[in-house]
């Protein structure tokens, strides 16, 4: 399956786009595609941490994505 | 009574004010969040704010419902800004009423410590010979 | 900078915050008192407050100084009202900003609560069958 | 030496007024005060708390009071 992921905050400039799409296999979840995102961009390991929302709400390492879904990386937040 | 807002205008804080008085609340604690003018002591020019909008007003909404709990708020208002900010200016108010202090006091407390944690909201502070995305890296 | 007033008009919020703001605050923490529409379930109609003003001043002074030394809070303001007050207005504002937050939430909680054992400064509740000075008795 | 005693509060529905004379011995303090004061009326045993400023300062029980000072009843603050 083929998930399209947006990119905010520095995610964006790491991947130097709003969003990227990256090819998982069917019923991955969301370790999978964190592990593929820093395998494609390694930046990514460089940062305090690594979220990942799927339809506006942070889910674990274990939730299994769907083509549909609103994926978003959520880099550290500074927000306030 | 919950209000959250994310906005690209100036907050005022007499206005989160006026949004949580009420009859019965005796004690207002508010939190203003503004735009410092050094880093380490380095000078900041302006920070630039950016949102994942909907779920930023969903975490926000999510964490002012839990204080409102918790410390039996009567009402809470978050307003948060995004864009371009120059010092001084502000990023954030959090205002919360409550029948006694003490409880305004932990409440906003709470929630300004919640926000910083969990709303995806980011920002960038621009110096003169570059730019940085606040907390981003260890 | 230490801003205090004894008035007996309006108190401003907006105002507060204003004089606190500086370039140097990252975060600002205001405490504002407003008058409740009851006490131990007893409706309030009004409260009367009366200050020994030069008195008052002073001791909210000390507070003031004493917290911005504690805290290094940038600035401290405590308005406090005095006359006639209805339901809702505002009694008392404390406004502290300091570098960073939580300072500012610790100097802003210390000031209201040593201002409500030191500062003299008296409320009378006046209900639908009478009137009581607060505090005054066990 | 007459202390001419200023009265807020509580203090003033007391003492029926924004004042009272009181005479102590020269060099009394400001426990013989509020001994005197409690005894004149005795309203004052039944407040949570006493306290007397003299020239706008909170001052302990072994002050000594002088006759042009500035002496005011505190009844228990109420404030904010």
């Amino acid at each position: 399956m083929k998930i399209n992921v947006l990119a905010f905050g520095i995610a964006k400039d790491i991947i130097n786009g709003q969003s990227v799409e990256i090819e998982l296999e069917d019923g991955m979840d969301v370790q999978s595609l964190k592990a593929s995102l820093c395998n494609k961009f390694p930046e990514f390991n460089k940062l305090r941490s690594l979220a990942i929302a799927v339809n506006e709400e942070y889910q674990r390492d274990d939730f299994k994505l769907k083509e549909a879904d609103e994926v978003v990386i959520i880099p550290p937040v500074s927000g306030g | 009574m919950i209000d959250i807002q994310l906005k690209d205008t100036e907050l005022s804080v007499q206005e989160c004010n006026d949004l949580v008085v009420s009859d019965g609340s005796g004690g207002i604690a508010i939190f203003v969040g503004t735009i410092r003018n050094q880093t380490k002591g380095k000078a900041v020019q302006r920070l630039e704010f950016e949102s994942y909008k909907p779920m930023a007003i969903s975490e926000m909404r999510k964490i002012a419902e839990q204080a409102k709990e918790k410390w039996e708020a009567e009402k809470i208002v978050i307003h948060h800004r995004v864009g371009v900010l120059q010092i001084r200016e502000i990023a954030v108010i959090i205002a919360v009423s409550t029948p006694h202090r003490k409880a305004a006091f932990e409440a906003c407390q709470y929630c300004i410590d919640t926000l910083k944690e969990t709303v995806p909201i980011w920002k960038k502070e621009i110096f003169e010979d570059g730019e940085v995305w606040v907390a981003a890296h260890p």
